[in-house]
């Protein structure tokens, strides 16, 4: 993490904008919303930093090779082409563009899922209305 | 209550089937029906919340019009992601005009009627409401040999939109598994994050999440933990193995509190998915064998 | 471009809540809309029904009363009164054409600053969107 | 409208607070043009010396009789500008004043519709001030008996400076003893005076004192009447111990058929055991035990062998068959001192309060660290150790939108206070863990200075939690502090044996209860009112009514002890005066016209009107009227006038407001 939330938000609040948007910070915010439960200030933490990402992305500041938004984008494009996630396209996506070599890696667990049959490829994960769902990035 | 409308989610036809498969098999010996939702739709969690906020909203607006329209008041979501995702949506539709506005138009395009009166449940708080510990408790038919198990809750059920539970110390799945003759611990890190989808895409934060979970179940003497999430399970189990330090190797089931309360109450082991467990198999083997059924007088 | 409408609304506030509440209101500095005039009353009990025709005849848009909670009056229950005359005069101004959004009672304490400026924002905004009064020829002041 | 009105208008500018957003130049010179003004002036500050002379030097030059002022709200300077209009020889009631700072010029931010709206209000105000006629205040006269209700520091000083300016006081407390949170405590800060030492003797002339009238185990359950002449009724619980005849040997307690203590004690937080009969603490006052009902055989099962009885031998102090009691008594003047509770901390559910044995609030160490408390001043842990390390958690319950929202400001003092008073017992490690130090007052800053060279660690950073999870070994069995250090810019995990939780102020349960029943007002967080936050800060809205004490607010010793003080002499004042002068605001019946068909016979909460059977009409005692005018408006025939509130005033003010000029 290389700012904190405390010193996003100081960064937000005082216009530094390139520095917060290309910060890895936002995009280490799992949204577990603990902090927005604990905030004395009832401030939803976890909103700003989805906002952060979005804004992040709609001005490309985000870091390039860092998996997680890669990972956000994969996922709204499956989802935005099937109506559902199915996992093993979005992981198998962002490896291919962030670092292929981590496939290799990925191996031992995917034999797991595999075996386990918890490995769906996708086949029928799909909406059938899709005209009801959004389109186009808002 | 006889039925609820159900929305098992993405995770619950791939990593998470097991829990898919145990919650079933639970509410059948419940004697609880769970009409799965017809052409249910991505709910909009958060990896999509991070691209588009509006079209996230959308997505669960579809999703809770569809439960209006099967009938029943009630959304049973397992998923706590999808849970919170849902529950987001009616809490910003209910605050802001303007998200409402967007949920409404996109509804009405897709001919749906509004979701926003459909309540959505996670099993945990639905089991503990309409069944409670003690109706369980009677309905326990297997004895509980094996170990303790540390209840982990994860994040976004208890969080701000849920009604779960309290969201700093949650205790009704532990209420649940002891009603069930299943002991548990006092386990400080029941609401941690366990990284969510960071443990897949940058592991050095991930798995060091996890790694602290299951180290501090471990101290205190669990021999399992229970989850109540697709991806908490997930992340504990199929990592597990990559966990330890020098030396240090993990071997723990990572199960749902579905599995364990399905078993409890007579479930076959086959129904509740205990073959796709990764870590501790042969415990789970040894835990879960048949056993036979007690019938009550 | 004509000018847009501003409502005129009298307000009959008691001495000991709501008239304190829009002295918080200011010590506060929060803010709400110019559009309304502050006649203070000892208490809501005080309030004759012919101050709030007298108000609508003279052309005020919208009249609003304010008293304590129930329970919390400083006179014990002039409010219970008050509230009593405020339905019996709604049904007539009902009656007489006047949209029941231009007459409003509200309870509201000495520690509502908050609450105050919400009930006349509101109120601005709902008079405004009504447009001026029209009352019957018969009605207006002579 | 009556010949010869003669007014003259000036609007205030208040510094910038009216001038800057109404145009008073324009304001006043609107008001020159109005009809009967005579002189219309603006001027800085009204309400200065000049301001007023202004005033009384028109109303001779120019033969004016009737004044408006356009300022502040009249609940601010009402009082002033009559007594100046008085000054300058007319009636103090032929003068209206007009709102437009707090209504106005505070609220709107456009210059134009605030200026707009301000003549508005001026144009109103000299339609009404015409209508106005000659009225005279009325007198009551003051009963100089005092009751004072809540026996803690802010009760005790009060009662007793009244007690010694030789006025009747009684003392109403709930506990079955006076001297409230600070006869638990052990030192005070930030002189680090033994807390006991100097409050018992205050105690002590309480009991003492030939004029005041302690009941303790009571509560005041009735308030009827007026400034001057309120009628009291008081709940007297029955402490099955007679006051009068028990000599405070203690013997009963002794021989109680529990030999040890199996009760929660109350007093010490719960961290000792009482038996059913007992005393609060050694120098309780009175010195009189109390039977509680809920533990004591007898009253459970009627089976016991009543050895308390027995001990007490031929005095008969102890009589279980004792029944509550209901005393009736008039004073003119109250003061309200019913102090505070603490937070209670099992609302932060992050800090383990309830779960973690070895999480106390702050008043619980208060009662470890107090010599006669129940460890008899050892600070130990649950289990009997000794801490090693304490971490303190500043501001448990306030500062926080999620509890509440106010700072209770003595947290800060009580926990250097705490932490010095732990280590001197203990030499442990301390650990303050703060979100701003505040210690604004005599010493405070400097006992602040003190504790850092004393080696207490102070961390600026909000605690996230307080949980039992190890990292490793060197954190088994302690309670790790998980809190991000702001000023050094990390998240810091603090192993410590004992948390200690600095919790709150907040108001009694019972508040809005006894707001009702006194007939007063609370502040939004639930304190009650005072009339002026910088002019009446002990005053009520309700006259001869008065605050004392962390009831009004939190506040802390030297502070509670001071606004005691003011009370009681707002409290003599009123006394020594003998009367008080009342509004002219009454209600007054117009008998010629009154059908007499007695409506506002019933309407009058007061009982103030008379109804002559014989002649059919009504009057209204002036004494007893208090002004609220229910009756005026329900008068069928329109016979019941309200002074300063009359029919013709009020409609020439809303019509005036309404009237395009």
């Amino acid at each position: 993490m290389d700012y904190g939330p405390r010193r996003i938000i100081a960064l937000v609040r005082e216009g530094f904008r390139r520095e917060a948007l290309s910060s890895e910070t936002i995009w280490l915010c799992a949204s577990c919303y603990s902090c927005a439960v604990h905030c004395p200030q009832q401030i939803q933490i976890t909103d700003l930093m989805y906002s952060l990402k979005r804004e992040a992305i709609g001005s490309g500041l985000y870091p390039r090779r860092f998996p997680i938004p890669v990972l956000a984008q994969e996922f709204f494009n499956v989802v935005r082409r099937r109506g559902r996630a199915v996992e093993f396209l979005v992981v198998l996506r962002m490896a291919l563009r962030t670092n292929p070599l981590v496939l290799f890696k990925m191996w031992r667990s995917g034999l797991d899922l595999f075996r386990t049959g918890r490995l769906s490829l996708g086949a029928g994960e799909r909406v059938r209305r899709m005209p009801e769902l959004p389109r186009e990035a808002s | 209550m006889t039925s609820f409308n159900y929305f098992p989610g993405c995770s619950l036809s791939g990593t998470g089937r097991a829990y898919d498969e145990s919650l079933r098999a639970l509410f059948r010996r419940l004697e609880i029906g769970l009409k799965e939702l017809e052409d249910w739709n991505c709910c909009g969690a958060t990896s999509y919340m991070s691209i588009d906020e509006r079209a996230a909203f959308v997505l669960s607006g579809r999703n809770l019009g569809l439960a209006r329209q099967a009938g029943e008041d009630d959304l049973m979501v397992p998923c706590a992601a999808c849970y919170l995702a849902l529950r987001k949506t009616q809490h910003y539709t209910g605050q802001y005009p303007e998200i409402a506005g967007q949920v409404r138009q996109s509804v009405e395009a897709a001919g749906l009627p509004q979701g926003n009166g459909v309540r959505v449940r996670h099993p945990i708080e639905a089991l503990y409401t309409e069944i409670g510990p003690a109706r369980i408790k009677k309905a326990v038919v297997r004895k509980w040999e094996g170990g303790k198990v540390a209840c982990y809750y994860g994040c976004q059920i208890v969080r701000p939109f849920g009604d779960v539970d309290d969201p700093h110390y949650p205790t009704r799945m532990d209420e649940l598994l002891r009603a069930a003759g299943i002991p548990t611990v006092d386990f400080a890190l029941k609401t941690k994050c366990c990284g969510g989808s960071l443990t897949g895409t940058t592991p050095e934060v991930g798995k060091r999440l996890n790694y602290i979970i299951l180290k501090e179940a471990l101290r205190k003497s669990a021999a399992a933990l229970a989850t109540a999430c697709p991806l908490c399970q997930y992340n504990l189990d199929a990592y597990q193995r990559e966990m330890g330090g020098p030396g240090e190797r993990f071997d723990i089931p990572i199960l749902y509190f579905s599995q364990l309360l399905g078993w409890a109450l007579g479930a076959e082991p086959k129904e509740l998915g205990l073959k796709r467990q990764i870590a501790g198999r042969k415990l789970v083997r040894q835990w879960f064998q048949e056993q036979e059924v007690a019938t009550h007088a | 471009m004509p000018e847009a409408f501003e409502p005129k609304i009298v307000a009959i506030f008691c001495n000991w809540c709501t008239y304190l509440a829009a002295d918080l209101a200011g010590t506060s500095r929060l803010k709400y809309p110019p559009n309304i005039r502050v006649v203070r009353v000892m208490c809501s009990g005080r309030v004759d029904p012919q101050f709030v025709m007298d108000a609508f005849a003279n052309g005020a848009d919208g009249v609003l009363l304010g008293g304590c909670h129930p329970g919390d009056c400083h006179y014990q229950e002039g409010n219970y009164k008050c509230l009593r005359r405020y339905e019996l005069l709604r049904r007539l101004l009902d009656q007489m054409g006047i949209e029941p959004e231009r007459f409003r009672l509200e309870w509201i304490s000495a520690s509502e600053g908050e609450r105050l400026r919400a009930t006349v924002d509101d109120m601005v905004a709902k008079v405004r969107a009504l447009g001026p009064l029209r009352l019957p020829e018969e009605v207006k002041a002579s | 409208m009556p010949e010869g009105i003669r007014i003259g208008v000036y609007t205030c500018h208040c510094g910038t607070n009216i001038a800057g957003i109404i145009d008073v130049k324009d304001v006043a010179a609107y008001a020159a043009t109005l009809p009967n003004v005579v002189v219309s002036r603006d001027y800085k500050y009204m309400c200065s010396d000049p301001g007023q002379d202004l005033v009384q030097q028109d109303i001779r030059e120019h033969n004016l009789n009737r004044i408006v002022v356009a300022s502040c709200s009249p609940h601010l300077h009402e009082h002033t500008f009559r007594t100046a209009v008085a000054a300058g020889g007319l009636n103090p009631f032929w003068f209206q004043m007009v709102n437009i700072r707090e209504h106005a010029s505070w609220v709107h931010l456009d210059k134009a519709a605030a200026t707009l709206k301000a003549r508005d209000l001026l144009r109103a105000a000299v339609r009404r001030v015409a209508l106005h006629r000659e009225l005279e205040k009325g007198r009551v006269d003051i009963h100089p008996d005092v009751l004072v209700v809540g026996g803690g520091i802010a009760g005790i000083h009060a009662a007793l400076t009244l007690a010694n300016a030789g006025k009747h006081v009684y003392l109403v407390e709930r506990e079955p003893s006076i001297g409230g949170h600070m006869a638990k405590f052990d030192k005070t800060f930030p002189t680090l005076d033994c807390a006991a030492c100097i409050l018992t003797p205050k105690m002590s002339s309480v009991r003492a004192h030939k004029n005041i009238t302690l009941w303790s185990y009571s509560e005041v359950t009735q308030v009827d009447g007026y400034v001057g002449n309120y009628q009291v009724t008081v709940r007297r619980r029955p402490r099955y111990i007679d006051e009068n005849l028990c000599s405070g040997c203690l013997e009963c307690i002794e021989a109680c058929v529990y030999k040890e203590g199996k009760f929660r004690d109350e007093f010490d937080e719960g961290l000792s055991k009482r038996k059913p009969i007992y005393i609060p603490f050694p120098q309780a006052v009175p010195q009189v035990p109390v039977v509680d009902p809920e533990t004591c055989i007898q009253f459970k099962s009627g089976k016991c062998k009543q050895t308390c009885v027995a001990a007490c031998g031929e005095r008969h102090a102890v009589n279980l068959t004792m029944e509550e009691k209901t005393e009736q008594i008039d004073v003119g003047t109250i003061i309200l001192s019913t102090g505070f509770k603490t937070f209670d901390a099992h609302r932060a559910p992050e800090y383990g309060y309830g779960r973690y044995p070895n999480v106390y609030t702050a008043l619980e160490i208060e009662r470890l660290v107090n010599a006669s408390g129940p460890t008899g001043g050892e600070v130990v842990l649950r289990d009997g150790r000794r801490p090693k390390s304490v971490g303190i958690i500043h501001c448990v319950g306030s500062r926080d939108e999620k509890t509440n929202r106010w700072c209770s400001r003595v947290c800060c003092m009580y926990s250097l206070k705490l932490a010095h008073l732990v280590k001197e017992h203990t030499d442990a490690e301390i650990f303050n863990f703060y979100i701003d130090m505040r210690t604004p007052g005599k010493g405070f800053e400097e006992f602040y200075q003190k504790l850092r060279e004393e080696g207490v660690h102070f961390v600026r950073g909000r605690v996230a939690e307080v949980t039992d999870w190890a990292f490793d070994e060197s954190e088994e069995g302690s309670l790790v502090i998980r809190v991000e250090d702001t000023l050094a810019g990390m998240v810091r995990r603090i192993p410590v044996d004992m948390v200690v939780l600095a919790t709150g102020l907040e108001p009694q349960p019972d508040a809005q209860e006894v707001r009702r029943r006194f007939n007063l007002t609370c502040s939004t967080e639930g304190f009650f009112l005072e009339r002026h936050p910088k002019l009446a800060p002990v005053s009520t809205f309700t006259d001869g009514i008065f605050l004392a004490g962390a009831c009004q607010g939190p506040k802390d010793i030297p502070d509670t002890v001071a606004q005691a003080g003011a009370a009681a002499s707002e409290a003599l004042a009123l006394i020594d005066a003998g009367y008080i002068e009342t509004e002219p605001n009454t209600a007054v019946v117009d008998e010629e016209h009154c059908s007499g068909c007695s409506t506002c016979v019933a309407l009058c909460p007061y009982s103030a009107i008379d109804f002559n059977t014989e002649q059919r009409k009504a009057s209204i005692n002036q004494a007893k009227c208090k002004g609220c005018g229910t009756c005026v408006a329900a008068c069928p025939s329109g016979s019941i006038a309200q002074n300063l509130f009359e029919d013709d005033e009020i409609f020439a003010e809303i019509e005036g407001i309404l009237t395009y000029a």
